[in-house]
Parts: C-alpha cells; structure tokens; sequence
C-alpha cells in the first residue's frame, strides 16, 4: 500500500493547517461577534485535528486519530459551556457582541 | 492512580448526596473524604510506579504535588460552606466541580502521556471557566466567564498545536519516550516549536506577561471563591504541570529558551507589581500579585534538574499565604458587590484577628521573613543565582520592594482608616480556614527543611 | 548557660504581655524585660569565665541554614545595650496611657527580641531574618500608636519600611551569592571565603545599601527625620537607641570582614560620607522647630561619626564606635525621654511654644541640661570616651577627617545648646510645668548615671569588646 | 604616698563635694549656709594646696598620682591621674586662693538672689574642674577642667536665665571655647600620633630623648594646642566672648573670667613649653597674636563706657601681653605677670562689683561719678589695682609688665613698641575708668544718690586682701633677684642658666615704661578731671571711636561669615536640600505608580487586545527563538 | 501532478476558502452554513488520508452536533439578521496585521527547517481501521478515555449549572 503523502508531502498539510489555524486566530481577533468568534476557534481546533491525522498517516500510528477523538471531546465540552455562558450573557445584555464586555478592566 | 480514582469517586459522592438530598452534610463529607485522599496520597508518597500504559506516573513530584491540590482544595471547599449559603439548591454541583477540577490538577501532575495531560488541563480549565461564570445574574461574572473562556480555548487552541508538533516529530505521546527520542535522534524541527508553543500556553495558564491579560478582569469578575481557586490552586497546578511538562520530557531547554523565560519572568513580575500599584480592587490587585508571583515561580525552569523543591515551597508559600488573605476577603466582602479596599477600613479595630491574619498573608507574600513567601524567594534566589542569573534575581528584588507598596496599601487601610460600619457574625469556618492557613505558613516559615527536602 | 534563652524570655514575653490584657501589660513587659537584662548579665557572668557562648543547630538542610548564634564580646555589649535599654524605654512609657496597650507591649518586646537576634545570630541567613524582623513592629508601632497627621504618618513610615527594606534585599542577594561560593552561611565560613576584588565590592555595596539605609548615613536619611518625628516617643526611642545599633553593628561584624578589600580601597569614600553627615546633619539640625526631628538629625550627625570611626578600620576607629553607640543609646534614649516628658505637660514638640521651663522645673532642666551636654561630649560622659577615641582614629587616617569631624563639638554644642535655651530659658513660661514625677526621675537618673559612670570609668566595657574587635580586625587583614 | 593621695583627693573632691550639698540641699540650707559651705570648701582646698606647697620644695620633682586607668586607645592608655609639681602647685594656691575670697565676696553680693545655693553649687563646681585643669597629670584630664570650666563659665554667665541676651552670651562663650577645643584635641591627637602618649612627663621624657623629630607634624600640634589656648584664653582671633561674659554675675567675672579660666591656655602652654621651645614658627605666630591682641583690646577699651566692658577688654589686653610673653619664651615672666594680674583684676571686677552693688546694677559709667566719698574703701582699694595695672612702679604690675616689655625688647622691637603702646593706652583707659566713677559730682538718678554707701564688710575684705596683694605681689619676682624663677627651674630648666642681670638699657627701658605709664594717666587726668568731659551718647559718636566703641565690628564680622552662613544653610538644607532628597526616595515611588496609572490605560477590558497582544508575544518568541537564531 | 495531489488541492481551497467566508459573512447563519462545508472539506482531507471512521465521527460529531448547537443558539437569540455593530478601524488593522505576522511567522520557521527528504515510509499494517482504533482506545487510551468522560461529566454539570434556574430561598 502507498503511503498517500508521497503524492502529496507532509508539508503541505503543515502549510494547510497552519494557514487554518492562522485563519482561525485572525476570526477570534476579527469578529466582535462572539458566535463567530466560537466558530473561529472550532476552525482552530480542526486544523490541528488535520494535522494529527496529517502525522498520524506520517507515523503509520493510530495514537494520532485517538488523540483526534479526545480532542473533539473537548471541543464538544467547550462548545457546550461556551454557549451555556453565551445564553446568559444574552440574557443579560441582550446582545452577544463581546466589544461590550468591558466592564471589567483597568 | 488510586488519588485520582478516590478523587473521581468523592465527585460523584457529591452528586449523589444531590440526589438523596443530603446538602448539608456534602462539605463536611467531601472535606473528610478529601482528607481520607490525602492520607491515601501521602501514603504512596515514596512509590514511583506508572499505571495503565504509563498513562499515569506517581511519583515523588506528583504526590506531594497532588497533597498541595488536595490540602487547597480542602480549604476552598470548607470556605464553600459559607460562600454558597444562599445556593444551597447548587451546592453539589459547585463543590463536585471543584472536585473533578481537583481531579484535572492530580492528571496535570501524575500524567505520563500527553493525552492525559492534555484533558487534565482541559478538565480544569472548563471547570474554571463554569465556577468564573457561576454567578449567572450577575453581569460582571458572566463577562468575567466570557472572557476567560474564550482566551482559555484559545490558548487550548494553541496548546493542542503544539501537542500535534510535538507527536508529529516524534510519533508517540508518551511522555517517556519522547524524552528518550528528544537525546537521540536529529529532530524535525517540529518537536522544538511544539515545546514552545505548549510553553505558551501554559504560561497563559499561569498568567505570565504577556499573557496575563484576562487574569486581573477575571479575578475581579469571578465570585471571590472562584478568584481564590483560581489565584491558589489554578495557578499553582499550572506552573507545576509547566515544569513537570519540561522536566519530563527532558525538553533540551536551549540557551535562548532560558533567555525567554529570563525576559517573562522578568516582565511577569514587573508588569504584575508594577499594575497592582494603582488598583483599588482587592481582588484585582492580588491578581496583579499573582501575576508577579508567576514571574516568580518561573525562575524555577532555569533550573530544572534542581528546583522541583523550590517550586513546591514557593508553590506552597504563596497559596497558602493566598487561600489566608481570600478568606479573610470572603468574610469581609460578604454581601457587597465590588471588594474594594474601602470594606476594609477599619478592619485592625474592628476584627483585629482577621486582620492581623491577612497583614501574615501580605506579609508573606512580600517576602518578609519567618513567612515563608521569605524563604521561598531566598531558595528561588539562590537556585537562580546558581544557575548563573543574577541580573534576574535582582530585578526580582526591586520588584519584591515595589510589591511592598501596594501589600501595605491594605495593611494600612486596615489599621489607619475609620472602619464605615461594624460587621456582624463570627463565621468559625472561615475563621478556622484562615488561622489553619497561615499556621501552615508560619509552620513553613519555621521548618522550611521539612517541605524543601521532600524533593530534594 | 544557653544563649537563646534570653531570646526564648523576650519571645515568650511578647506573648505573654499580648495575653495579659490591656491593663497589666506594661508591667508583664517591664517584668519580662527586666528578666531578659539579668539573664543578660548572667550570660555576661559566664562570657567573662571564659565560657564560649554559643548555641548552633541545623536549621534547614537545603539550603544548608543553621541556626547560629554566638555571643562574642562585641555581641556581648550590643545585647547587654538593648537588653537594659529596652526596660528602661518600657518603664519611660509608664505615664502614657495607650490605647490597646497589650499589642504595643508585646510589639516592644517582640522588637527587642529580633534585635538581640540581630546582635547574636552568626548565620547570615537567621541575622538577615531577625535584621527583617525588627522592621515589623516598629512599623505597627510607629503607625498605630504615633501622633501627627495620620495621613502624613502613613507616608512617612511606610517610606521608612519600604526603603529599608529595599536596602536589605540587595544584602540578601549578597548573603545569597555568597552562599554560592562557601556553601553555608555560617560567618566562620563566610569568613574563610576568598573573593575577588570585584566581588568584593559589589558585596560591599550590597551591604553598604542596607546599612546606609539603616544607620542612617547621608544621604538615605531621608526617612529618618519624619519617622522619628511621627513615631511614638517609646518607637523613636527604640529606633534610635538600639535599631541605628543595629546598622553600625552589622558593619563591623559583616560588612567589613566580608569585604575587607573594598572596605580598604574605599575607605576614604566612607569616612568622607560619615563625616558629611556630621556637618550636614548638625547644619540642618540648627533650623529645626521640633524637638524630635532636631534630635532626629543631631543622631544623623553621630552616627556619621560612628560610622566614619568603623570604616577606618583601625582598632581605635572600631572600638571608639562601639563604644559611642553604646553612649549615644543611652543619651539618645534620655532625651527623646525629655521631649515626652515635656510633650505630656505642653501636648507640643514644637521649641516655640517652650521656653521658660527652667524656673518651674529645676530638676527636670538638670537632667536635661546633662543629657545635652552628654550629648555634645562633654568630658566625664560616656560620649566623651566614644566620641575621642573615634576622632582620634581619625586623625591616624587623615588629620583632616578629625578637624572636619571634630566640628560636631562645635556644631553640636551650638544647636544643642540654642534648642536648650529655647526650650528651657527665659521667662517663666505662662503655662505651668510640674517638675519630674518619680517615674521619670528614675529613668533619666538611671540614664544619667549610666553615662556618667562609664564616662569615668569605660574599662569594663573596653576590656569586654576589645578581643573580639582585634579579631574581627585581623579577619579584616587577613588578605593584603 | 597614701598621705598624699588622699591629701590630693580632698583637694580636688572638696569643691565637688560642696558642689554636691549645694545642688541637692542649697535649698533647703538656706542661703548663709549654703554660701559658707561653698567659701569652705574651696578653703579646704587652699589649705590642702598649701600643704603640698610646703612640702614641694623637699620634693622637686613632684609628686605623681595615679588613679585608674581611663581611657584606652590603640597605642597607648590614658591614666586618670594628676601630677602635684611646682606650676600646678602655683596655679593652685591663686585659683584656690582667690577663689575662697571671691566665695566670701559672694555671700554678701549675691545675698538677694533666690537662687545662691545654685551660684555656689557653679562656683564650686568651676573651681573643681579648674583643679582637674591644673592638676592633671596629662593632657586629657587638663582636658576634662578644660571643658568642664567651660561648662561653668556657661551655666555662670546664663545665671540669670531669665534674660535670653544673657543666654546668648553664655553660648557664645560656650562655643567659642569649643572651636578652641577642638583645635586642643587636634593637638592631642597628633602628640598621641607622634608620641603615644598623652602624659606630661613621658612626652617630655620623648620629645627629649626622641632623634629625629618630625618637626612638620610637632608645630602643627604646638599651632593646634596654641588654637586651644586662644580659646580659652580669649586671644584673637577667639576673644569676642569674653566681653560679653559680662553677662554673669561680677564675681564670675572676676573669678572665671579674669583671674583664673582665661589664664588656662598660658598654664597650658608652659607646661608643655618643652613642645613650644622646639617649634620658633609657632612661638613667633604667638607672640604676634598676643601683642595684637593686647593693642588691639587696648584700643577698644579706650572708648567703653560700660565699667566692666572695660575691665574684659583690659582682660583681654593683658592675657595679650601674657602670651607676648610665651611667644618669646619667656614662659616664668608670663606666669608672674598670670600672678599679678589675677591679683589686681580680681580686685578690680570686685571693686567695679562693689560699685554696681551700691549703684543697683548700673554699670555705665556715665551715670556715675562721685563715688569717692560714698565708698572710700571700694575707691582705695580700686585706685591700688589700677595703679598696678598702669605699671607704676612698686605696685605689682610694673614689675612683671616691665619683665614682657623687657623680654620683647631684646627680641623684637616691633612687639615691643606695640606692647608699650598697650600699656600707654592701659594706664589711660584704667584712669578714665577711676575718674569717671569715682570724681567729679554723681551723674545718676536722686534716688540712686540717697542709696549710695559703702559695701558690707564681706565686700571689702577680700577687696582689701587683694590690694594688699597687687601691691606687695611684684615680691615673688624681684628683678635680679627672682623667688619665682627659682620656683620654676624644675619645669623650666632653662631658668637655671639664665643670668638676669640689670644694665642700663633695662633702667631706660623701664624709664620709658614709667613714662609712658604717666603720660596714660596724665592725659586721662587732662581730658575727665580738667575738662570734666562725659563720653558722648552712643548715638552721637563719630568717626574712629565710633569704630572702636562698636569693637571694629567684629562680632558683625563674625555674624557676617560665620553664624549667617550657617544658618542660611541650615535653612537650604531643611527647606531645599532635605526636601528635594525626600522628594526623591517619593519620586521612585510616585514615578511607579504614575506607570501604574498608565499602565491601566493598556488593561482596557477589550478582549480584542489582549488576544492581540497574545499573538505579538507568540509571534516574538516564536520568532525570536527559531528565525533570530539562524 | 498526481490525481491525489489535485484532488488535495482542491480540498485545500475549499477548506480555506468556507473559512474565510465563515468569517467575513455578516450573517451568523451564513457563516454556520461556510463552516459546515469547511467540516465536510476537512472530513474529505480524512478520507483522503484514508482515515474513513474518523472522516464519519468527524462528520457526526461536528456537522451534526456541534454545528445544530451553534444553530440552535443562533436561533434562539434571534441573530440572523446583522446585529454586529460596526467594528473600529484599529480592530481590524490588528486582527490583521497579527493574522499575517502569525502566518509568516509559522509558515517561515517551517520553510526555514530542512525538508523532509526521502519516501514516507509505509509499514504495511492496518493502523486506522475501526478495530485497531477500539483495541487502542480501549486497551492502550483507556484512562484518557474515561477521563473524557469525566469533562464531560463537568461540562454537563456546568452547563446546567449555568442554566439552571435557582430555587429561590424564603
């Protein structure tokens, strides 16, 4: 069986799952809107999910994949809080746009 | 292994006493079962043993590491008991959290593969990011929450990259043998950036410059037990899951590298003094402190063969010192909404036992001797000094002179300032937590050997 | 018998005037202090008897930390200076009525504890913790229970803690780096250390920036005058009688046999700084309008000279300073003694608001009047002996260091004696002043009678510090 | 040996032991009591000193006593001990002596004064202390007198406390006596340097047996000791206190601030004359100073009108001639003339006591006059001691102020022109003095001329003693045939040799000084018996006198550079100086805190930011670490 | 240029591009709509690298959990229409000043490391089948795995925590 990344090369999918990543950061720090901001970090998380199995392919190891599932766990876990948090600020506030939590600073 | 399946055990306990309704007796349960783990813990302090695939390495480190946890958990749980009065609907569900966040710290310690590592962190950091918003109707809490949860994920974000950089070059997470690929083999370059951006991170989890900036707004927004968990024990559990992270890996930590640690924990203490000048927030400005504090501790990865025992002193001085200073802050921001220094007035006439308790806490903290935040920077200082950085121990003596100002600041508000009302009530827990707390400390202060040894 | 007893009296003495309540606390005090005086002497029996005075345990395995203490003559003198001064300074309070007075008692105490630890510890580490620990009470002391505007009071004293402590903690960074290279802090360790000139100096600066923070020499006084002046009369009196001591010792017992080739290379830079602070004190001192900071800076001037007299490194220089710390603690002590007894009939510490007291109190303008003229040196006073002996180490160095210091005999007579007249003289004043109550007479008799007596004949005390001074001085030339 | 031990300690304890009973029990004693008990215990003393006076001839060298050792210093241990020999004798018997009378005049003087127990207590305890000075047997004890009569001449001259201008003047006379201290201990300190010892008869033994001297370090010491002296013996430049010592009461003048303290710094110089023989530069600087100084007090007292501002500066004028006289060696002429001089001016302070006594206190003497008649006793004994002070032959003065002008002559002609122009303007000065008190009609208030009478007995005896002995005084020092010379030769060897023979010069000079003498008395007699002048108002004085009766100005001068410097910069100090020091150690602090305020500007609550400074401080580590290194 | 390469290709721009657009869209439901096409663009990349349970998981547990709760909240809090208010120039100036720093930064250091020269080595044995994925999880990650359990347990508990409404007292 060929190893699928003598057609393709480790390096690009390190390239594409840092520009992922970097595209992540940039929509955590671009958007004030707290839903996309969430979005931007699950874009985050995935490209190094990418990258696991990237390198769990690399390796011919399984422990990258699990290591995928316990990651998305923790995504599905953040997900849920960060909403539950999200809820009660928007009832709060009635609005989900984080340039109004400046209360707290100095 | 058997502390972190007691641990587990006495959350689920808890959320079980929920449901046979058994609130009142969940503290002193939980505080009993918390100390039945600690004798557990300190039973196995001499056995180093890895369980269930290296997943989990007790040793020496990890188990007075984990009595540290266990022994502030204590604390903070029986200062529950007054705090979450007028919750009592919630109260298994507050203290089960601390519990299970209990049980994040000992993985984050005794891990011995990068995926347990990984989910202790992930397991403490969602609890704090519950307990920082937990007080739903309050706006500052929910922003307090916000802000943590979203840096927290970031810095998760960055965290679980780094992880990948560092399975991508070595192929395996176990901690064992990456630490035995990291001496031999030429290493992609992967391996290093990997180390690096774990370390940032962590470092976020500590609060370091410049990534401390949620920790004063969250500290100030979270209910003050929260912001004691998390100035104690969070921070604490970070720095020492940073080192043993470093340590364990046997991550060549380069000359530069030591230069970078050099200039945060420069920047840490500086900044972190330096803000807390001007605060009028308690909470806010003990933040600030921890912020130099971390500086501090990070003085301790200069040196890693040797400092493990430092770090455990200074890691013990200081959050014992810290869970002192936030009781007494409990009892007296009880009923108010913000824990200015203005509730304090007054408080050398009015409480003088309290008083006198937290000026020892701040005392401590500054480094003044017999408390043992003196002996902790003493041994920081020597190792540092050995280690060969002198410029960096004496930025750090300039920056222990500044902190006195602002440790003085409360001090002198408690005794000079006219107390603006009288406060009512005698709550002996928390008198209890308190006294126990800075007796530890002085105790430390006194037999210093005793703590300082056990990782020699 | 065990040196650490008289700790263990003071100690347990705090927290027994602490649990004794408000109203037998002075005298749980002045019991515990008188206690620790005679065990003192008792201690000073058993020195004399050639006994070797010591007591040493291991105190922290890592860092390798003993806990050290040693009483040598110069030891001896120091403890023997705080250990009567500190029931004298209890007893002088007897006519005050403090509030809270347990916790005041008990801090006094507690003070003078970490003083004698100060004096006795030979560990670098246990003397630096003592040499900290003093800082505490007199901080509470100085804040709670002193007078002026408390806002004023605020800034002054904590002003006055955070720059001492600023100065300690470079000695700590010296203490620590010396433990690099001697691997314990025991001074007989420390002692054997062999350091570079550079080394050496930086040491030495390290120490200096403490110790000049402390004595205080110009110009890191500042701090000084302000808290003498908020201070309670008991605070000030233990700063100034024994906590300058405690700067003045230390340069002797660490500064300068750590660094010997600094103190050498330096030393004209030293004496010159004392000497300075003689003129520049006694100069400021002529214009003040409050009794406590015009004896604030007349201490200034003193311990210039004191301090001059220790950097010459001659056995006159070092001896003629101890003995003029031990004379300036008494004198000092008795007059800031005079200023309260003079602050409970006027309620004031300003001079112009006095004069005219000596046709109403005969008794009292004596006993000042030879306080005063103690002060200024006068022959047949202690701080004659001390004062000579210095200047005349002095003068080995360079006459003009002894005609430059020698002008505090001028300057001094001249804004002691001015502040006298003022103070004391002229027509009766309209406000009535009884004369000395028992009390007070006691004290300053006991004072007076200490001052004359080793004025006349200062043997004893010589005889005491001498062996271990000559010691310290062939540590100190122990490298050429 | 035991004997005189104890025989020496009575004398040296007696005074401190009235001293003692006056201060603790003055009180309740009584004022008689009080006083009696200060007269005899400096009585006892006198006659302990005549004991040991009797006994010094069989014993020539001395007699040495040590006490304990007191102080110890590096190279040498100072005893506490005192050395009974032939000049410390002399001083003894006038200081002991006068001061008995001087007690006894008190009594009566100071009889309406509530607080004589404490006058006397002062009294006895100067005259112990002067007794330390003299009897010490090295320079450190001298130094304890030294200090301590110091001490009392301040507690003497602000008896009256009442008055802060008195005060003034007994701290200035207090401060001006320590700059002269210091440069005594400067002295000290170098002769402990150069000889490590401090005792009289060891530094003679070494300065005498020493090879190589270093003659830089010894003048300086001999100029060091001689500042002392200056101090103490109100030489220029130093001597501004004494006319002010006034202050005191007339007897302390007469005590302390004629007969006995001023003349410490001669006793203290021949007895280290062994020193000054060595070092010509210093000798000649004193001779200089004192015949400036004479002149120069001459001068001012032309024109005082205050009778005892007269008599300081006639003071003054005659210590002047005094260390003219050690200046050239001639340390025995000074010490007669120390002799003489305490004689008459003792009985002229007294007599000028008396005077103010009966007049109330006035002193001017342009509201006196008359007064021969009211106070016979008081003139006669006062015209004896100017007449002895004037240089008239046969009275005391002429015999040992012509012995200086002689010494000078044979030496340097210039000093002595100078000296005979000081005595001249002496003789004149004293006579204006006599004229304008004692003749011509009274100037006062009616009321003050129905009170005048003469003094109480207790008054005039010691005031006859005394003018029995500034006549007789000349005695102990007859030229050609010197009593005292012969005393002296065990402290000063030289005298041995010395041949004293008088020639024709010495007649014509001592012509001259008679002359001269006259002519002052003679002018004075024009001017205040012939012209019944009265000096002019203060106000209406002119020119040159003016200058004089404003004493050149030098306490200006000294005001000017001296006290207005210093205490300009005392108030730089406190106010800039101090302040801006303090505002320095705040600046460190507020500079922080001023940061601290900025730095919360940063920490602006935007979540934005801060993940944005996140990813800078990622970047640069990053950056720093991996791209930097390569 | 391999089939395989092209068909990495263009996964790669659609991944990125949906990115993007999950970004810059103005409407919430847009951007979940972006992102869950850039979830099936990356569960396309797992079947690429032929990691087939793990592209379905990937598939369940985002597209279909995760992204109905994004929805769901979307919904709830009624944003569909733009609420966003407008962003300050200075924001945008940084988000994107640090997005190219980070990029160039990281894209850099990987460049700058020495390639990866040579075959990828292929080992021939089943490492990503379901079996061996269980028997790993299962055996080897069992702790982790049960650890799992307990965050979620937290984050359940928390969730209600913050949700639940308080009895009140009295």
């Amino acid at each position: 069986m060929n190893n699928i990344l003598n057609h393709i090369g480790i390096e690009n999918y390190i390239f594409l799952s840092v520009i992922l990543f970097c595209i992540g950061v940039f929509g955590v720090l671009y958007r004030r809107n707290a839903i996309i901001v969430f979005m931007s970090i699950e874009i985050m998380l995935n490209a190094v999910n990418l990258l696991f199995v990237a390198f769990s392919t690399y390796h011919q190891d399984a422990q990258g994949q699990v290591f995928v599932f316990f990651s998305m766990a923790v995504a599905a876990a953040e997900v849920a809080v960060g909403l539950a948090i999200l809820v009660s600020i928007f009832r709060n506030l009635g609005s989900i746009t984080i340039d109004n939590l400046k209360n707290l600073k100095g | 292994m058997n502390t972190l399946i007691a641990i587990i055990g006495l959350g689920v306990l808890c959320l079980l006493f929920e449901i046979f309704n058994l609130r009142k007796a969940i503290v002193p349960i939980t505080i009993l079962g918390l100390l039945g783990v600690l004798g557990l813990t300190i039973s196995e302090f001499n056995s180093t043993e890895s369980y269930y695939n290296n997943m989990i390495v007790v040793s020496k480190f990890s188990s007075t590491f984990s009595s540290l946890f266990i022994v502030l958990t204590i604390f903070l749980v029986a200062l529950g008991h007054n705090f979450y009065e007028n919750h009592q609907s919630k109260i298994s569900d507050y203290i089960a959290i601390k519990i299970f966040l209990l049980a994040g710290s000992v993985a984050m310690v005794s891990f011995g593969n990068l995926a347990m590592f990984f989910l202790g962190i992930e397991v403490l950091s969602i609890a704090l990011y519950i307990l920082a918003a937990s007080d739903r109707m309050n706006l500052k809490s929910n922003e307090a929450g916000m802000k943590y949860f979203l840096m927290g994920s970031f810095a998760s974000g960055i965290i679980l990259f780094g992880i990948c950089l560092i399975y991508g070059a070595m192929g395996s997470f176990d901690v064992t043998e990456i630490s035995e690929l990291s001496q031999s083999a030429e290493l992609p370059v992967w391996f290093p950036i990997g180390i690096v951006l774990v370390t940032i991170g962590m470092l976020f989890k500590v609060a370091a410059v410049p990534f401390h900036f949620w920790a004063p707004d969250v500290y100030e927004g979270s209910p003050a037990l929260t912001t004691a968990l998390m100035s104690t024990l969070a921070k604490v559990v970070a720095m020492a899951a940073l080192y043993k992270l470093l340590s364990v890996m046997n991550a060549d930590i380069s000359e530069s590298f030591k230069i970078v640690v050099v200039v945060i924990s420069m920047a840490s203490m500086t900044v972190g003094n330096i803000m807390a000048l001007r605060q009028t927030n308690v909470k806010r400005m003990l933040a600030f402190s921890g912020v130099s504090h971390a500086g501090f501790m990070l003085m301790t990865l200069l040196s890693l063969s040797t400092s493990a025992g430092s770090l455990l002193y200074y890691a013990s001085a200081y959050s014992l010192s810290g869970i002192a200073a936030f009781s007494v802050i409990l009892y007296v921001c009880k009923n108010r909404d913000n824990e200015d220094i203005v509730n304090f007035h007054g408080l050398g006439k009015t409480n003088p036992l309290l008083a006198a308790i937290l000026t020892a806490a701040l005392l401590s903290m500054a480094g003044i001797p017999i408390f043992a935040g003196f002996f902790a920077k003493l041994v920081l200082f020597n190792q540092t000094i050995q280690a060969g950085y002198l410029a960096l121990v004496i930025v750090a003596v300039v920056n222990s002179i500044i902190s006195v100002g602002y440790y003085f600041k409360l001090i002198l508000a408690m005794y000079t300032k006219e107390s603006n009302e009288e406060r009512k009530g005698t709550p002996v827990i928390i008198y209890a937590v308190a006294v126990i707390a800075i007796m530890l400390n002085i105790a430390l202060g006194l037999f210093p050997s005793f703590v300082l040894d056990l990782l020699a | 018998m065990n040196v650490s007893l008289i700790l263990i009296i003071l100690l347990v003495g705090a927290f027994a005037t602490f649990l004794a309540g408000d109203k037998l606390a002075s005298k749980v005090a002045l019991f515990f202090g008188l206690a620790a005086a005679g065990a003192a002497i008792v201690l000073l029996n058993h020195y004399n008897l050639g006994e070797n005075i010591s007591f040493i345990n291991q105190w922290i395995t890592q860092p390798n930390i003993s806990f050290a203490l040693k009483a040598d003559g110069l030891s001896m003198a120091m403890l023997l200076l705080t250990t009567v001064l500190t029931p004298i300074i209890i007893f002088s309070s007897f006519g005050n009525d403090y509030k809270n007075s347990k916790s005041f008692y008990a801090l006094i105490l507690f003070m003078s504890f970490a003083m004698a630890g100060t004096f006795l510890a030979s560990d670098g580490l246990l003397y630096y913790i003592f040499w900290e620990l003093s800082l505490i009470p007199i901080y509470f002391i100085a804040l709670i229970w002193g007078n002026g505007d408390a806002e004023e009071r605020k800034k002054a004293v904590v002003k006055f803690f955070i720059y001492t402590l600023a100065g300690s903690l470079f000695m700590l960074v010296a203490f620590v780096y010396m433990y690099q290279k001697a691997g314990s802090l025991l001074l007989e360790d420390l002692y054997k250390l062999n350091l570079s000139a550079t080394e050496q100096l930086w040491i030495f600066l390290a120490f200096f920036l403490a110790y000049a923070i402390k004595i205080p020499l110009i110009p890191f006084h500042t701090w000084q005058a302000s808290v003498y002046q908020k201070a309670p009369t008991v605070g000030t009196m233990l700063l100034s009688g024994i906590m300058l001591k405690m700067g003045l010792y230390s340069v002797i017992r660490w500064q300068l046999p750590l660094a010997p080739l600094a103190a050498k290379e330096y030393m004209y830079i030293f004496i010159g700084l004392g000497i300075v602070g003689v003129i520049y004190g006694s100069i400021v001192a002529l214009k003040q309008k409050d009794l406590k900071k015009l004896l604030a800076y007349s201490s200034l001037a003193h311990v210039g000279l004191i301090a001059a007299g220790t950097y010459t490194l001659t056995l006159d220089g070092l001896r003629g300073a101890v003995l003029q710390m031990i004379a300036h603690g008494f004198v000092v002590v008795g007059l800031f003694y005079t200023v309260e007894i003079i602050f409970r009939r006027y309620e004031t510490r300003a001079i112009a608001e006095m004069g005219g007291i000596r046709t109403q109190s005969p008794k009292f303008t004596s006993m000042f009047l030879i306080l005063v003229l103690a002060s200024v040196a006068l022959p047949t006073t202690f701080n004659f002996i001390g004062e000579f002996t210095v200047l005349y180490s002095l003068s080995q160095i360079n006459i003009w260091f002894a005609i430059l210091g020698g002008t505090t005999i001028i300057l001094g007579a001249y804004y002691m004696l001015k502040m006298f007249q003022h103070a004391m003289l002229g027509e009766t004043n309209t406000k009535p002043f009884a004369d000395v109550t028992v009390n007070e007479g006691i004290t300053l008799v006991l004072i007076i009678g200490v001052l004359f007596f080793f004025g006349m004949y200062p043997k004893p005390i010589t005889d005491l510090i001498t062996p271990s001074l000559e010691e310290i001085l062939t540590q100190i030339n122990r490298i050429n | 040996m035991e004997m005189n031990t104890n025989i020496a300690l009575v004398l040296v304890l007696a005074p401190f032991l009235g001293f003692l009973i006056n201060v603790f029990f003055g009180k309740s004693l009584g004022k008689s009591l009080s006083g009696i008990i200060g007269t005899l215990s400096v009585l006892v003393s006198f006659i302990a000193t005549g004991y040991f006076f009797s006994g010094i001839s069989a014993q020539p060298e001395g007699i040495r006593i040590s006490l304990f050792d007191w102080i110890q210093i590096s190279n040498f241990n100072v005893d506490f001990g005192f050395q009974l020999d032939q000049l410390s004798i002399l001083w003894l018997l006038f200081v002991t002596g006068i001061g008995s009378l001087i007690h006894l005049y008190s009594i009566s003087y100071m009889h309406d004064d509530e607080n004589m127990h404490k006058f006397f207590a002062y009294l006895n305890l100067f005259i112990f202390f002067m007794i330390t000075l003299v009897i010490g047997s090295n320079l450190l004890v001298l130094f304890i007198g030294w200090e301590g009569v110091g001490l009392c001449s301040y507690l003497l001259i602000g008896f009256w406390h009442k008055n802060q201008e008195y005060n003034d003047a007994a701290k200035k006379a207090f401060i001006m006596n320590r700059i002269g201290d210091l440069g005594l201990l400067v002295g000290i300190f170098i002769l402990g340097n150069l000889f490590s010892t401090l005792d009289y008869a060891t530094l003679k033994t070494a300065i005498a047996g020493a090879t190589n001297l270093d003659m830089y370090w010894l003048s300086v010491a001999a100029f060091a000791l001689f500042i002392g002296a200056c101090g103490k013996s109100a030489q220029i430049p130093l001597y501004t206190w004494l006319p002010d010592a006034m202050a005191g009461p007339t007897p302390v003048s007469a005590l302390i601030h004629a007969a006995t303290m001023v003349t410490a710094g001669i006793f203290m110089i021949t007895r280290l004359n062994f020193l000054f023989d060595l070092t010509p530069d210093v000798q000649s600087i004193i001779a200089i100073v004192g015949a400036v100084t004479a002149l120069l007090a001459a001068t001012i007292g032309l024109v005082q009108n205050d009778i005892k501002k007269v008599l300081a500066y006639s003071t003054v004028s005659q210590l002047g001639l005094m260390f003219l006289a050690l200046g050239l060696g001639a340390y025995e002429v000074a010490v007669f003339h120390v002799i003489t001089h305490a004689f008459f001016k003792a009985c002229l302070f007294l007599g000028s006591g008396s005077v103010i006594h009966a007049l109330h206190g006035e002193q001017d003497m342009r509201n006196m006059g008359g007064l021969k008649k009211a106070m016979p006793i008081t003139f006669a004994t006062m015209l004896i001691a100017s007449l002895a002070i004037s240089g008239v032959p046969l009275f005391s003065g002429f015999f040992s102020k012509d012995e200086i002008l002689l010494v000078a002559f044979h030496q340097n002609i210039p000093l002595w022109v100078v000296a005979s122009i000081a005595s001249i303007m002496t003789a004149f000065y004293m006579f204006r003095l006599m004229f304008l008190t004692f003749f011509q009609e009274f100037r006062g208030t009616a009321e003050q001329k129905h009170h005048l009478h003469e003094s109480p007995s207790l008054i005039t005896i010691p005031l006859i003693v005394l003018a029995i002995l500034a006549t007789i005084g000349g005695m102990i020092s007859l030229p050609g045939n010197s009593w005292l010379n012969h005393y002296l030769i065990p402290i000063l060897p030289k005298l041995a040799t010395a041949e004293h023979h008088l020639g024709t010069t010495e007649f014509i000079l001592m012509a001259i000084a008679v002359v001269g003498g006259l002519v002052g008395i003679g002018i004075a007699y024009a001017k205040y018996i012939k012209q019944n002048n009265v000096p002019t108002e203060d106000a209406a004085m002119t020119g040159f006198s003016k200058v004089l009766y404003n004493k050149y100005y030098v306490d200006e001068f000294y005001d000017a550079i001296f006290v207005k410097p210093i205490n300009f910069l005392s108030r730089f100090f406190r106010d800039t100086v101090e302040t801006g020091l303090s505002a320095l150690v705040f600046g460190f602090g507020k500079v922080t805190n001023e940061i601290s305020y900025q730095g919360k500007k940063i920490q602006n609550g935007s979540i934005g930011l801060y993940l944005f400074v996140f990813v800078l401080g990622l970047c640069a580590i990053v950056s720093y670490l991996f791209l930097a290194q390569q | 240029m391999s089939t395989v390469l092209i068909i990495f290709c263009v996964l790669a721009a659609i991944t990125l591009a949906t990115a993007f657009l999950t970004i810059f869209s103005r409407n919430p439901i847009h951007s979940a709509i972006y992102l869950v096409i850039c979830f099936f663009s990356i569960a396309g990349h797992y079947l690429l690298l032929n990691a087939q349970f793990l592209a379905i998981v990937h598939v369940i547990v985002y597209s279909g959990a995760i992204m109905i709760l994004f929805l769901f909240t979307i919904m709830l809090m009624n944003l569909n229409e733009e609420r966003e208010v407008h962003r300050p120039r200075i924001t945008r100036v940084g988000a994107i000043v640090s997005f190219c720093l980070i990029c160039l930064v990281l894209i850099a250091i990987f460049i700058n490391s020495k390639p990866i020269v040579g075959e990828y080595v292929t080992t021939g044995e089943d490492y990503q089948s379901i079996k061996v994925l269980g028997k790993i999880l299962l055996n080897e990650y069992m702790v982790p795995f049960e650890f799992v359990s307990i965050l979620l347990l937290v984050a359940m508990i928390g969730t209600v925590l913050l949700s639940k409404k308080e009895k009140l007292q009295k």
